[in-house]
């Protein structure tokens, strides 16, 4: 698990979940999608909770699938269009396992994870994305 | 007694005009939402930020809380939008 | 779209999806999994029929779900404990629709590629592996 | 008339001892399951290959059909266990 501003490879994170006994890898990859005038994303987060949430949402995650292995990278800061933000991938001996983990995990991330996105424009605007009840319904759809 | 060190995020933190604030703890029983009436008083920047309480969260020592939650004994408030990260 | 008795690196796959412009990756990795005595496993698969059946469930998964890129390689042979078998991976512009149709694809593959898998042990012995009903089940739950 | 190739995988092509065989294509209306049954008296591998049909899928043309299909104007049957890829 990693809160970090640095890129991150995510053909090397791969690799170590493909290195433990398990046979079945699941990876999910954001990166900062060009909707049209986006010149850039800021992730701001507050550093105290972050790594506490995102612990808290790895040992659900374990808790509930028999998973081998777990890479959470989660990034801050500015991130250019086509940026990777955010990186989730499990390693299980069951392909339902670690599919439903790292939809799970991802899932999670984005209603429990203390991160906040600012959208910048080429024209110079900038405005705070605003959360998405869809997401909510979805994180919830896991039950506790 | 002892402080309370309250932070402010994104959209939050920018009409407030600062990242944080540090207040002596509220009374026993005081909520996070008490606390937020009384700062919305200090500043034309706090009332606005704190204006519509249905896009506000919270979190105590790190801990996502509802707004009716007492403050009680926490040493960290956060107060920001809902996340949007992921 | 690939069946390949050559193995692939999961990395380059990733990047080549994380090029479209979407924004959300999901993939799968598939690897021969030691169960205990296990040294290989030898995939037979009915190549006229394969690429047709692969298609196909491609086709599907393109109808259900806005995808911007799809990644499925399956390899046949005979393949040592640790060799990676399968690998799929989504790119869409929307997180869900990448990583539901990682999982419809990987299920379909499961139950409508032709592929039989047979197992070779350290103890000399070969034997077949049986369909898990499970498997079955879990993809009639995508519906049709 | 015309030919009918038959293509067998896995133990069904073990047991057989052989991964393909052409026969005359059958009269209308012929089922692969009336296929089998007359296959099944060719040899006791074939026999053995056929005995349980539960356990026993099909595909007409590369396209995967139940065993109670005619095979009408399919140039290839393939015949094979439950797939087991992925």
């Amino acid at each position: 698990m990693r809160v970090s501003a640095e890129d991150f490879d995510p053909g090397a994170e791969l690799a170590r979940l493909e290195a433990l006994p398990g046979g079945a890898i699941a990876s999910f990859t954001g990166l900062v999608r060009d909707d049209g005038g986006l010149t850039a994303l800021h992730l701001e987060h507050y550093p105290a909770m972050t790594e506490r949430a995102i612990a808290d949402i790895v040992a659900q995650a374990c808790a509930r699938w028999p998973l081998l292995g777990v890479t959470v990278i989660h990034r801050h800061g500015t991130l250019p269009v086509g940026a990777r933000i955010v990186f989730v991938g499990t390693a299980s001996s069951h392909r339902v396992a670690s599919l439903e983990a790292c939809a799970f995990l991802i899932d999670w991330l984005k209603v429990s994870a203390p991160f906040w996105k600012q959208e910048r424009r080429s024209d110079g605007t900038r405005g705070w994305v605003e959360a998405a009840g869809a997401d909510d319904a979805r994180a919830k759809a896991w039950g506790k | 007694m002892g402080q309370l060190k309250i932070l402010y995020f994104a959209w939050v933190r920018e009409r407030i005009g600062r990242d944080e604030e540090t207040l002596p703890r509220p009374p026993a029983g005081a909520t996070v939402a008490q606390l937020l009436d009384q700062l919305a008083a200090t500043s034309a920047g706090h009332a606005e930020a704190f204006a519509d309480r249905a896009r506000l969260r919270a979190a105590l020592d790190q801990s996502f809380v509802p707004l009716d939650t007492p403050v009680g004994e926490a040493r960290e408030l956060a107060i920001f939008p809902p996340v949007t990260g992921g």
